[in-house]
């Protein structure tokens, strides 16, 4: 007996198991991040001197702002990818779902530069708790970017086989990876005012 | 025959043939994959009983060497035979997070979730096979690097399966083993519960509509969602951990540390408060994961064994889905003596006694569900009859902890662990030793002796209790636990520490009440009665396929007519009706 | 009712405290009781052999909805009349003034360092590079304030009928300040100073004489989890009659002008 | 959304290009308000709100939550919830109601 609703939707709830699975995972995502920003916000209202710290680390605003559109474009070439299979458009996907990935490609390198900056100047997670949990979070969003990235990769060359078989499951598993894409996208867009701005 | 059991034997003797492996390794066949869950976390409670058993010498002779194995335990751990403080906390924070993350949780979840879930909403397998065997080879790798932690420099973790900072920070390398292992473990645990809940939401037969599930799927669904939002903050808090001890971040020291009379070179500024809330945050939801199956498990036995509908099915679900929120907000009660102010302190008694109201309901109705049953007191029945007032005491002496003022001379005292011991080993554990006596025939084909069942029943009752129930009376006269001495140090408790000798001789009879338990389990692999699809003329769905299910599980796709529980209808002849049979024939 | 089971109480709370862990007690008792026998009662009348036929219905009776109510009231009133007020007493209602005693205990692995402000009644300075375990553990400055600062090792000493207020601090790991026979219990928390308070009623002579047992002593136990000698970290109090107290109080000065700065017993 | 004829797409699309736009609009914003001087409490609320605004078009358009299921909204509610408990935890652990925290 086949499992049902891998590909067509389940008519009670109107939705694949796919959909709902990479849901649930975001949702603990959330969580998991939820407990990022928590100890984000103890430690900014504890610690003393944050501020301080903060100015110390001397974070390269310019640079995340980069960062950010670049990942903001990502995400838009992400959903366009998706649009074009929905379109039968198969190398247009190609193409976006490659930019996808090279766009979290240059947002890792400017990250690479971020990091060795800070360490030649002998900036440490441990150098002070600013840093800390500026370097946890920001390497664990990085983990994600990744992890995102070789998934998009694997969608968009050697997955992209699925089409001739089944055009319809190729494109919800590019709309999941998507969410999750988006997903990192929306954590960056907090990281980047809490960290570099406020 | 038990096939997936018995691959699970050969994968041990390293036995390489290929259709045997994808077979019965790695396979992604929901039932494979529950079997492997189930030996898992038989063999790590086995294993976290004999850490216990280690302890409980101590805890019955002071510093006397250990008989026979003394020795073998090597000069670091019991010099002379003779068990080191360091050792014993090990020992204890082992016994722990074993029994909790790699014992109960792999057979509550793991094992009956997915053997029976699937089976009994008709479905023909998870709704993700292949994250399913992910999940379990997460807990494997997760179990062996707890394993390995012992033999780390330093041996494993010793700050308690709470782990708490600054002591966790600043403890040895297994620690960090510990955290790891953590990590695999939640990765495991993630997986496993998207799988649960997607393959609810989607995979019920048809006219399986909520109120007709068994109660049993009801606390699997409830537990996933625990899992699901309680895991990842305890993540989150093991990574901070990690990075406190491999990247010499403070998120858990404050300034100005001094260890062993040297100042501790750190940036400072964290909190070890907020160890204690992550931990805590997922640790109590984590509670309700170790019963709620269980109460799963007794509600299916129940109503089969008595032959009638449960007593109060919807108050039971509506009360199991608000304990599950419920159980998000009442975590600090673990830390009420950590210096709460009243507003804190009154917040949270008052959410843990609200969380106790929905389980004074269930279990409620579960006892009222007797009445007027015609009950069968089988194998099954008799661990699910005295997991109701072993409950019963471990749930009730929950409420004083609840209560701060009452916890303060209360608190980490022998009546916390007389507590939830009572809960979780003649509750949880009896409830899956039920489970394993009722769907044993359903994975293997077989029944088991029901006289080595009582054999093993009878005694296993009277230990646990003369264990469980003197802690309680120790706690009272105030005896700390994690004592690496049992308490003698202290005069205080002179008069009960005594008992120590008594508990510790009950552990070791509770094992020696397991024998007839592990040959039972596997005796009756070949020799037990075989049994048929439906041996305790049951009414839910898993009874309809054959024992043991073939891959694929139904030959035709179910479907369901009516409740769970139509046991002892009036008007049909036969006592039971079950879920998937066609009304027309219902009536003839 | 259970005060056999408890360690003889010796402070002004400790008997709301005993009357409230009764309380609950009888509470669980009454519903266990309940329980039991209803649970037994159908077990034997329901059993296969005698009732073959099962009722579909079962229970009719709303009964435990009352008993659920029932339940819920009792634990409300505990909550309301009993916990959340002796909490309160404790956390919120410091006394002040000349009749508290004011101490600062420091806990670290595997001691109680005690800490009396002396007769200027006011405590010293800390300077963590003055820390050395064999003279100086808590590191503090032995001039201006600090200079009459008078510091034992696990020996705390009060006087009867005094309120006396505890500053409970940690130097390296969470331990649990625990006063058995005073009901009280507090995590000490490194980075964080808690007070806690409590007033003795009953000195160590009197409660020789009521226990009969003339080895009596009032113990601190550590009751968190920190480290491989927990289980040993015992320390001691001795309440005194406010003379008795003084006369200690002395002594414990000479030696401290006799040069030995770090009195241990 | 199960079927999607090449029509909605074009909505779609179009969509996603406004939202693009205001992101990157939004985007030099904040940097800009985080230049000028304001109380910080004054900044770091502005810069919640941008930020959330941004997060919000995200997940609405991008992640197509203004039309999603049913289930979804559930699971997301339960967990926005629990999220929100788990953000006391701070508040709990160093704004205090701590004895002499
Ligand atoms: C399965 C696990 C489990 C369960 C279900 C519970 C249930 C409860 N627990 Fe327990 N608890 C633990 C596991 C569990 N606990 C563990 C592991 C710890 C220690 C962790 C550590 O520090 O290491 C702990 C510690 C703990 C503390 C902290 C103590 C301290 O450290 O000072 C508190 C305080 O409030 C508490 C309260 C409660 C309450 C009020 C319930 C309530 O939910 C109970 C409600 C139930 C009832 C009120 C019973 C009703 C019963 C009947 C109706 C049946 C009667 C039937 C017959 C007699 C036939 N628990
Ligand atoms: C699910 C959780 C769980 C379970 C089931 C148990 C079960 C038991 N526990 Fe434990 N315990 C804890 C969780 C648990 N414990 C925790 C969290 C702590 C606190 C740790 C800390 O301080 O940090 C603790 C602490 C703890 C202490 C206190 C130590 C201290 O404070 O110094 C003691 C003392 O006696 C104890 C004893 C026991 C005993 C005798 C059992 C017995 O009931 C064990 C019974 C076991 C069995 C009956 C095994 C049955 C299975 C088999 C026989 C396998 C058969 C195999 C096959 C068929 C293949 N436990
Ligand atoms: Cu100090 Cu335990
Ligand atoms: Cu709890």
């Amino acid at each position: 007996m086949e499992i049902p609703y891998t590909v067509e939707r389940n008519p009670e709830t109107g939705l694949s198991n796919g959909k709902i699975g990479i849901w649930l995972f975001l949702t603990s995502e959330v969580m998991l991040f939820g407990a990022l920003f928590a100890t984000y916000i103890m430690l900014r209202v504890g610690g003393a001197d944050w501020q301080h710290d903060q100015m110390e680390a001397g974070l390269n605003i310019p640079l995340a702002t980069v960062n950010t559109i670049v990942l903001i474009t990502s995400s838009v070439t992400m959903v366009m990818a998706w649009a074009s299979l929905v379109r039968r458009q198969l190398d247009r996907y190609r193409l976006f779902m490659l930019a996808t990935v090279a766009f979290g490609f240059v947002f890792l390198i400017i990250k690479y530069f971020e990091y060795t900056a800070k360490f030649s100047h002998g900036h440490f997670p441990e150098t002070s708790t600013f840093l800390a949990i500026y370097f946890t979070m920001t390497g664990l969003h990085g983990l994600h970017v990744i992890g995102g990235m070789a998934v998009n990769f694997y969608l968009a060359v050697p997955g992209a086989k699925l089409w001739q078989r089944n055009p319809q499951w190729l494109t919800d598993r590019v709309e999941h990876s998507g969410l999750f894409w988006h997903f990192v996208d929306l954590v960056w867009i907090f990281l980047f005012p809490v960290f570099y701005l406020l | 025959m038990a096939e997936p059991v018995r691959g699970k034997d050969e994968e041990h003797e390293h036995q390489h043939e290929l259709g045997f492996w994808r077979k019965y390794v790695f396979s992604t066949d929901h039932k494979v994959i529950g079997v492997q869950y189930t030996i898992t976390g038989l063999c790590f409670l086995f294993l976290g009983f004999s850490l216990m058993m280690l302890m409980r010498w101590q805890l019955a002779y002071p510093d006397q060497p250990i008989p026979l194995i003394g020795k073998l335990l090597g000069q670091a751990r019991a010099p002379g035979g003779i068990m080191t403080g360091d050792f014993y906390n090990e020992l204890g924070a082992m016994h722990g997070t074993i029994m909790v993350f790699l014992g109960v949780v792999p057979l509550a979840v793991g094992g009956f979730g997915n053997f029976v879930l699937p089976l009994q909403i008709g479905a023909p397998d998870m709704a993700f096979p292949r994250l399913n065997m992910a999940s379990y080879w997460f807990l494997f790798l997760g179990g062996m690097t707890m394993l390995a932690s012992f033999f780390a420099p330093g041996g494993a973790a010793a700050s308690g399966w709470t782990s708490y900072a600054p002591l966790s920070d600043i403890a040895m390398n297994g620690q960090t083993w510990w955290l790891v292992g953590m990590v695999f473990l939640i990765t495991s645990s993630l997986l496993g519960a998207i799988n649960f809940i997607t393959t609810t939401l989607q995979l019920r037969a048809k006219g399986l509509s909520y109120m007709r599930l068994p109660f049993f799927v009801w606390s699997q669904l409830v537990t996933a969602f625990l899992l699901l939002l309680a895991f990842p903050p305890l993540e989150t808090a093991a990574v901070l951990q990690l990075m406190d001890r491999l990247a010499g971040t403070s998120f858990f020291l404050p300034s100005g540390l001094v260890v062993g009379g040297e100042v501790l070179q750190v940036s400072g500024g964290g909190s070890p408060l907020l160890w204690q809330h992550l931990f805590w945050f997922l640790a109590h939801p984590e509670v309700y994961v170790l019963i709620l199956p269980a109460l799963g498990i007794v509600a299916e036995i129940i109503a089969n064994t008595t032959r009638k509908p449960l007593w109060g099915y919807r108050a039971m679900v509506y009360s199991l889905i608000f304990l599950g929120f419920m159980s998000f907000i009442v975590w600090a009660h673990h830390m009420f003596i950590t210096g709460m102010g009243t507003v804190m302190s009154s917040f949270f008694q008052t959410t843990t006694m609200i969380i106790s109201i929905p389980s004074v309901v269930i279990l409620t109705a579960l006892i009222l569900s007797l009445w007027g049953g015609s009950i069968r007191f089988n194998a099954p029945m008799l661990f699910a009859l005295a997991f109701l007032p072993m409950f019963g005491i471990g749930g009730l002496t929950g409420l004083p902890l609840g209560l701060a003022a009452a916890d303060i001379p209360l608190h980490d005292t022998y009546y916390v662990i007389g507590h939830f011991h009572y809960v979780v080993a003649p509750g949880t554990l009896f409830a899956l030793m039920a489970g394993v006596y009722y769907w044993y025939p359903k994975v293997t084909g077989r029944m088991m002796s029901e006289r080595l069942a009582r054999i093993h029943f009878w005694p296993s009752l009277l230990f646990m209790n003369c264990i469980f129930f003197p802690m309680l009376i120790q706690g009272l006269n105030g005896v700390s636990r994690r004592l690496a001495d049992g308490g003698v140090t202290y005069d205080f408790a002179g008069d009960v520490i005594g008992l120590n000798k008594m508990m510790s001789f009950s552990a070791w009879g509770l094992a020696v009440a397991q024998i007839p338990f592990v040959v039972n389990f596997f005796w009756s692999l070949r020799n037990g009665e075989k049994a048929s699809a439906n041996p305790w003329q049951a009414t839910t769905i898993e009874w309809q396929a054959p024992s043991p299910p073939p891959h694929g599980n139904f030959a035709a796709p179910q479907v369901a007519y009516r409740g769970p529980y139509e046991y002892s209808v009036p008007g049909h002849e036969v006592d039971y009706l079950p879920q998937s049979q066609p009304p027309a024939a219902a009536t003839t | 009712m259970m005060d056999a089971l408890f360690p003889p109480a010796a402070s002004a709370h400790a008997g709301d405290i005993d009357r409230m862990i009764d309380a609950v007690h009888i509470l669980m008792l009454l519903l266990f009781v309940g329980w039991i026998l209803f649970f037994f009662y159908a077990l034997f009348r329901f059993r296969a052999s005698r009732n073959p036929k099962a009722d579909y219905v079962g229970v009719k009776k709303k009964t435990n909805t009352y008993l659920e109510i029932g339940v819920a009231v009792a634990e409300g009133i505990l909550l309301l009349g009993f916990s959340i007020p002796a909490w309160s007493e404790r956390v919120d209602d410091i006394p002040s003034g000349a009749e508290t005693v004011e101490v600062r205990v420091v806990a670290q692995q595997f001691a109680w360092n005690i800490w009396y402000p002396g007769a200027d009644g006011v405590f010293g300075e800390q300077d963590l590079s003055l820390i050395d375990e064999a003279t100086n553990p808590i590191a503090l400055v032995r001039d201006g304030a600090g200079a009459d600062d008078i510091v034992t090792l696990n020996q705390l000493h009060l006087p009867v009928g005094r309120p006396a207020i505890i500053h409970l601090s940690s130097k390296d790991v969470i331990h649990s300040f625990n006063l058995p026979n005073m009901r009280i219990k507090q995590d000490a928390i490194p980075g964080l100073t808690i007070p806690l308070w409590f007033e003795p009623t009953i000195t160590t002579a009197q409660m020789r004489e009521q226990t009969g047992n003339p080895a009596f002593v009032y113990e601190i136990a550590c009751a968190q989890l920190c480290g491989n000698s927990h289980y040993a970290m015992r320390g001691f109090l001795t309440v005194h009659t406010q003379e008795a107290y003084d006369a200690w109080m002395a002594s414990e000065v000479e030696l401290l002008q006799g040069g030995d700065d770090f009195f241990d017993l | 959304m199960s079927e999607h004829h090449a029509i909605d797409v074009d909505k779609h699309v179009r969509s996603y290009m406004i939202v693009f736009a205001s992101l990157m609009v939004l985007t030099i914003v904040t940097v800009a308000v985080s230049y000028l001087d304001v109380s910080v409490a004054a900044a770091i609320a502005l810069g919640l709100v941008i930020a959330t605004v941004k997060a919000s078009l995200v997940a609405a358009v991008f992640m197509h939550l203004i039309d999603e299921k049913k289930v979804i909204y559930w699971m997301l509610v339960c967990t926005l919830a629990a999220f929100f408990v788990l953000l006391l935890v701070p508040y709990w652990t160093s704004v205090t109601d701590q004895v002499g925290g």
